[in-house]
């Protein structure tokens, strides 16, 4: 018989690691026509960061993600990055970004305030324009400026910039001190139901509201969820790397790994809580690492709200949960008096 | 031994050792390059093309296998006209992430859709087990397979005309 | 053994005559054409920005992603799509002993096979160590071995398939040593040292904050569980794979699947003593990554193989060398003692979790790091302590992985969370509420937190959920 | 893959000739799901030639006959999925063939593949045991042809001789339409091996077990029967009681190991479960007139 089950779990994870130097740098190029080159040192690694790092830098300009060419990934011609570990990639390379974008439109400013006559300091950039702030009708398209920049002024639009979050080392005593810049926060709850036949578990859906500060691409946010949701089922209730006697792994390939697949993955329902963080580019913190964090301890307790078990040992895999089963049974049969 | 393959249309043919895959035949003899060599033993279906109609993992397949046979991979699904519709909607909702299970996801939901055109999500997650994907968790591809089959349905697909519909809604405005 | 396979295949081409298939259709013809090229529908209209009338918006866009047309398309250009004129391909002999002295290695067979153009050892490499805060990972093993999957020697051949039969044709004579394939094992005095020394701990965490005595004296309840979650491994679609080449001037250029080129570079110059303006790291699109494609794995192996051979070298893991080779998730050992007062606030926690970490450092230092810190949950726990060890074994080395270790604290202190709720008759969902962060609250190293959003999460996630509140 | 050397065959007659001129350095490929993957990883020496056999045209197709519903050892697993011919007579067979891999293997795979390699795990064993299907061999000496039960032997090892080769499965006439079910349980639901698979037939004339079969998968050397099982409910009223007691006999006939996948007593503990299932199963396709059809 299949017992419904509810459980959840709430997390914190810390974004920018202050322990040790974690800087990035970036370089951004307005063209001829108002778009622009952004180089950095991470790399796509499947999250998206291009895609995230092109709308920072569109925003810092005032233009569209499509008018950003990124280039990445390559030592001789991008500017030093820590890479793509640890959350780090949208919160300090897309600071790094926006400061260098800000810088290169300053140029712009500086071009555009003597085509509009006013002081560069009373322009901002928006809508693929130099505008005067409260005046958008006083504007000049962004992409006069650059070719005026280029062409006339003979001072390039170019920003380069670095970031590094600001550090307080722990103390070895106590561990006390400033380790991260700043944290996310989510909340997941998972609805299983457990055949109390067999073990099994299914996971049904799980609901994951996650704080990234700014969502800057909440499409992309959600695949992150989703993925994590997935990755999180796995450590859940199937993957395990075993080991013989001798330190030798024993399913040690994609047949006998298990992982999820499309059958055992179940429904996601996403959330992204309004949120704003100061020290991130345009409010945003992360969401890569943290949305597989809560996902496991909500998975079991829903088992045991479903069947009385607790898993203190991953994964949950059907034939523990099922001896949990069974030792419950006795352990109630025993209290049963005769 | 000389293998000859309808490729995307095109006869082609290479001179291979008799124990090489299909996979490897497309890779390195072909310079397809779109199937992909995740695990090489048929767990992962990176390597997933279309042979004859039906979708199979390249790398479980000897070259030889496929010799005379028409074998479709991820190149030959767009054409001049645009893009096929499982590849407009899994790049406009983010359906891949790292990208590398892509061919082979895109590859076997082509299969399906040819021969199931109106597919409940139970089946595009049936006929998706044998693709394995670390990124996504299947979300948005099992919804995407779903749109790309409306889609299809749907005589008036701007996506088969080569056009997006959501650059051609204001227009309509 | 290549001649061999040669005369084999001329005698097979010989038989394949005797049984005709007649299904087939020949094309000599087809034989002169070019190699296919990908037929696509390039040049294509570019990718969709939604826009909002006038106004041009980028944060907060659903914006297509930039690659996301290539990936459709097949076109995206992952490491291994990528061939050099020339280039050879490489394979590591692996130990498949987790703890033994290299006697001897015999590469005299290897190097005799037609198409074998370099052979390498251990001993051969310049500074034959690397790691990201313990430099304690040899690139092969030389002469210890310390896992099964370390390896011990490398071949560059003109095939793959030659390189493998090369491989197999290498000996290895090994003097087994003692092992210690258990992390709680690993801590006793009198285990095996898999690094020499008096320990198998290489890296320890505390994080104090208050009195967890003074608390549980003054606890209602104590709460005490032991967790355990094991080994993980990343198993991105795409296996680890790197190129190296140099040129007629002396410099190398890594093509690699890593998203992390700036330490790779560092790794490079160091290994291979040379300046590290005489590296190029190029990023090739990661398939795939989850920490596991954080750091160098074999990139100086093909680049001192590529140097003997004078050509091009790539290096590709199979699926079981991805598994074997690569680095894992930490098995965590966790005991958690909770002290709550009657109404379900936590007033003192003290956590004491032992990691395995394989048998080289890698990211051990970071995990345990971040896992000891988020270890007390999101909480505001007036007296807490953690303590963490990170232990060598003779198993596969743990390094980063999606998480840093804090999945694993999660598991422990939400079912931990869980337990407290359900005994003391509260509801799940209030008992998170009356101890969560909030705004300035003070985390257990002491930093007063900004943008807490915990509290909205959870009732975001509650009304999405449709999880009813019994209070 | 170490190098070998590749002939297909058109025919039976023709794979038999090939398997005689190259003795016992070739290898039959059928679907070559199971055989290219060990191949790749496999420390022996390769087969000197591999024998294709999946073009052979004599050994595809799923037919009725005289002698019942003949399936080409040839025939993919995709193909007894989507028959129409086997949803029809014997839809427990379909039921086995969908949960094998993936849509890709079974495009590629056969079911004659799947009974060669002999693995405990295999799916397609257990309902065509329960169904007393008979094979068809083909050799040097002709055909031969035997009870399916007779061909497997052990764990990858069949009675086949070295230079023969399976041709043909039946299910008998009299077994067509016969309640059957399938079940299995593997440590995931897509793509997985059976932990334990088994299947379950019988005729209800009445409401009486009548030439109850059970077979099990993955708890033994072989796919085996529970002959126990089958007894105690011969001649006993359908019930869930009579189910669940069959479950917990074919338990104790099973011979399960314990491995890293799953214990010998979880094994049995899902044997009972999967026997009991896989008997409600086939009830649930009783139907009135198949009272006539058992007498």
């Amino acid at each position: 018989m299949k017992r419904r089950g509810r459980g959840l779990a709430s997390m914190w994870y810390p974004v920018g690691f202050t322990v040790a130097a974690n800087p990035s740098g970036a370089v951004v190029k307005v063209n001829e026509d108002g778009t622009a080159v952004v180089l950095t040192g991470t790399v796509e690694t499947g999250q998206g960061a291009l895609g995230v790092l092109s709308q920072i830098a569109a925003e810092a300009l005032g233009i569209a993600p499509n008018d950003i060419h990124i280039v990445s990934g390559d030592t001789d011609t991008c500017p030093m990055d820590t890479g793509a570990i640890a959350s780090r990639t949208t919160y300090i390379t897309g600071n790094a970004i926006a400061a260098a974008a800000a810088m290169a439109r300053d140029t712009l400013f500086e071009v555009a305030a003597g085509m509009l006559g006013v002081k560069a300091s009373q322009l901002e950039a928006k809508d693929h324009k130099i505008q005067v702030k409260g005046f958008p009708a006083r504007n000049v398209p962004i992409a006069d400026v650059a070719l005026r920049a280029h062409i006339v002024n003979g001072t390039p639009p170019i920003g380069s910039a670095t970031w590094n979050p600001p550090t307080v080392p722990l103390d070895p005593e106590t561990g006390q001190g400033k380790p991260f810049g700043t944290y996310v926060y989510a909340t997941q709850i998972a609805e299983v139901d457990v055949d109390d036949e067999t073990g099994e578990v299914e996971v049904l859906r799980v609901t994951a509201s996650h704080d990234c500060g700014t969502a800057i691409n909440p499409m992309l946010v959600e695949g992150q969820i989703e993925g994590g949701v997935f990755m999180g089922l796995g450590f859940a209730v199937q993957e395990e790397i075993l080991f013989d006697k001798q330190g030798k792994q024993i399913n040690c390939n994609l047949t006998n790994y298990i992982m999820p697949t499309t059958l055992d993955m179940p429904a996601v329902e996403c959330d992204i809580v309004d949120s704003y963080d100061e020290t991130g580019p345009f409010g945003a913190k992360a969401v890569g690492e943290p949305s597989l964090v809560p996902t496991a301890a909500a998975i079991c307790n829903a088992i045991y709200d479903a069947v009385g078990v607790r898993i203190m040992s991953l994964p949950a895999t059907a034939e523990k949960v099922l001896a949990g089963i069974k030792a419950k049974r006795a352990a109630e049969q025993k209290q049963i008096p005769a | 031994m000389i293998v000859t393959l309808t490729v995307n249309g095109e006869l082609r043919s290479a001179s291979v050792p008799p124990e090489t895959t299909l996979l490897v035949m497309l890779r390195e003899h072909l310079h397809l390059t779109g199937a992909k060599t995740g695990c090489d033993v048929g767990d992962c279906g990176a390597c997933t093309v279309i042979v004859d109609g039906l979708a199979v993992n390249a790398c479980l397949m000897l070259a030889a296998q496929a010799d005379g046979r028409t074998v479709t991979t991820i190149e030959g699904l767009a054409t001049r006209e645009g893009l096929h519709p499982l590849q407009k909607v899994f790049e406009e909702t983010g359906a891949l992430q790292c990208g590398f299970c892509g061919p082979g996801v895109i590859m076997t939901s082509k299969a399906l859709l040819d021969h199931t055109p109106e597919p409940t999500p139970q089946e595009i997650r049936t006929a998706l087990t044998g693709n394995l994907c670390r990124c996504t968790g299947y979300v948005k591809m099992i919804e995407g397979v779903q749109e790309a089959a409306a889609m299809m349905r749907s005589p008036q697909s701007p996506a088969l005309a080569g056009q997006s519909p959501a650059l051609a809604a204001p227009e309509q405005k | 053994m290549a001649q061999d396979l040669m005369d084999r295949e001329l005698d097979v081409l010989d038989k394949e005559r005797v049984a005709p298939v007649e299904t087939l259709r020949r094309s000599d013809e087809a034989l002169r054409l070019p190699a296919v090229a990908p037929p696509t529908a390039l040049p294509l209209e570019p990718p969709l920005v939604p826009q909002v009338g006038e106004q041009t918006r980028a944060v907060g866009l659903r914006a297509q992603r930039p690659d996301s047309r290539n990936h459709g398309l097949g076109l995206t250009r992952y490491i291994d799509d990528i061939a050099l004129p020339g280039m050879l391909f490489a394979k590591i002999k692996r130990a498949g002993i987790a703890s033994a002295r290299i006697k001897r290695i015999d590469t005299s067979r290897a190097e005799a096979m037609p198409g074998v153009c370099a052979v390498l050892v251990g001993s051969e490499i310049p500074v034959n160590s690397f790691g990201p805060s313990l430099q304690d990972q040899p690139l092969l093993a030389h002469p210890i071995v310390r896992h099964a999957g370390d390896g011990v020697a490398a071949v560059a051949a003109v095939t793959e398939q030659i390189a493998q039969a090369a491989i197999d044709a290498i000996t290895v004579e090994y003097e087994p040593l003692p092992g210690v394939y258990d992390a709680l094992e690993a801590l006793k005095p009198e285990s095996y040292k898999v690094h020499g020394g008096d320990t198998n701990v290489y890296a320890s965490k505390v994080i104090k904050r208050g009195d967890v005595e003074a608390g549980f004296a003054q606890a209602y309840r104590i709460y005490e569980g032991r967790y355990y979650t094991p080994g993980i491994e990343h198993a991105p679609m795409e296996p680890f794979t790197s190129i190296a080449d140099w040129d007629a001037n002396g410099r190398l250029t890594i093509h690699a699947s890593i998203g992390r080129i700036t330490l790779a570079r560092c790794d490079l110059a160091r290994t291979l003593a040379i300046p590290i303006s005489r590296i190029r790291v190029i990023g090739t699109v990661v398939g795939g990554n989850f920490g596991g494609k954080n750091e160098i794995r074999h990139e100086p192996v093909l680049a001192l193989l590529a140097k003997k051979a004078g050509r091009p070298v790539k290096g590709r893991f199979n699926r079981v060398e991805e598994f074997v080779a690569s680095t894992i998730r930490h098995a965590f050992h966790m005991d958690y003692k909770t002290g709550v007062t009657k109404d379900g606030r936590l007033i003192a926690r003290q956590v004491r979790m032992v990691l395995d970490g394989g048998a080289y450092c890698s990211f051990s230092e970071t995990t345990l790091g971040k896992a000891c810190i988020l270890s007390t949950g999101p909480y505001e726990i007036p007296n807490s302590l953690a303590e963490g060890y990170v232990v060598y074994t003779n198993k596969t080395t743990a390094g980063s992985m999606r998480g840093f270790g804090a999945p694993q604290v999660c598991f422990a202190y939400e079912s931990q969370m869980d337990e407290i709720a359900r005994d003391l008759g509260i509801d799940p969902v209030e008992i998170r509420l009356r101890n969560m962060f909030r705004e300035g609250s003070m985390s257990s190293t002491g930093q007063v937190l900004h943008s807490v959003k915990v509290k909205e999460s959870l009732e975001n996630a509650v009304k999405k959920f449709g999880w009813e509140v019994q209070s | 893959m170490k190098p070998f050397g590749y002939v297909a065959a058109i025919d039976s007659e023709h794979a038999v000739a090939l398997l005689a001129e190259y003795g016992k350095g070739a290898k039959v490929l059928a679907g070559g799901t199971d055989l290219l993957a060990d191949l790749k990883f496999s420390p022996h020496p390769p087969p000197d030639v591999v024998v294709d056999i999946s073009r052979a045209a004599d050994l595809k197709g799923i037919a009725l006959t005289d002698a019942g519903l003949r399936l080409g050892a040839m025939v993919t697993h995709s193909e007894i999925v989507h028959s129409p011919l086997i949803a029809e007579a014997a839809p427990a067979l379909a039921e086995a063939a969908v949960v094998i891999g993936a849509v890709q293997t079974r495009n590629l795979g056969t079911i004659g593949g799947n009974l060669i390699t002999c693995v405990p795990s295999m799916d397609s064993g257990p309902t065509l045991l329960a169904l007393d299907a008979r094979v068809t061999v083909l050799g040097p000496r002709g055909r031969r042809e035997m009870p399916l039960s007779e061909l497997f032997v052990g764990p990858r090892r069949t009675s086949l001789a070295f230079d023969e080769i399976l041709i043909e499965i039946v299910v008998p006439t009299q077994n067509l339409h016969k309640p059957a079910a399938f079940q299995k349980f593997g440590l995931r639901k897509g793509q997985a091996l059976a932990l334990v698979n088994a299947a379950a037939s019988f005729w209800a004339p009445d409401g009486v077990f009548t030439e109850p079969r059970i077979a099990l998968g993955a708890v033994a050397p072989t796919v085996i029967r529970a002959p126990k099982a089958e007894a105690y409910l011969t001649g006993r009223p359908v019930s869930e009681e009579a189910m669940a007691e069959a479950g917990r006999i074919a338990a104790t006939e099973a011979k399960p190991i314990t491995d890293f996948r799953a214990s010998a007593e979880y094994r049995r503990d899902l044997v009972a479960v999967l026997v009991k299932r896989a008997l409600a199963g086939a009830f649930g396709r009783v139907t009135p007139n198949q009272k006539d059809l058992a007498s």
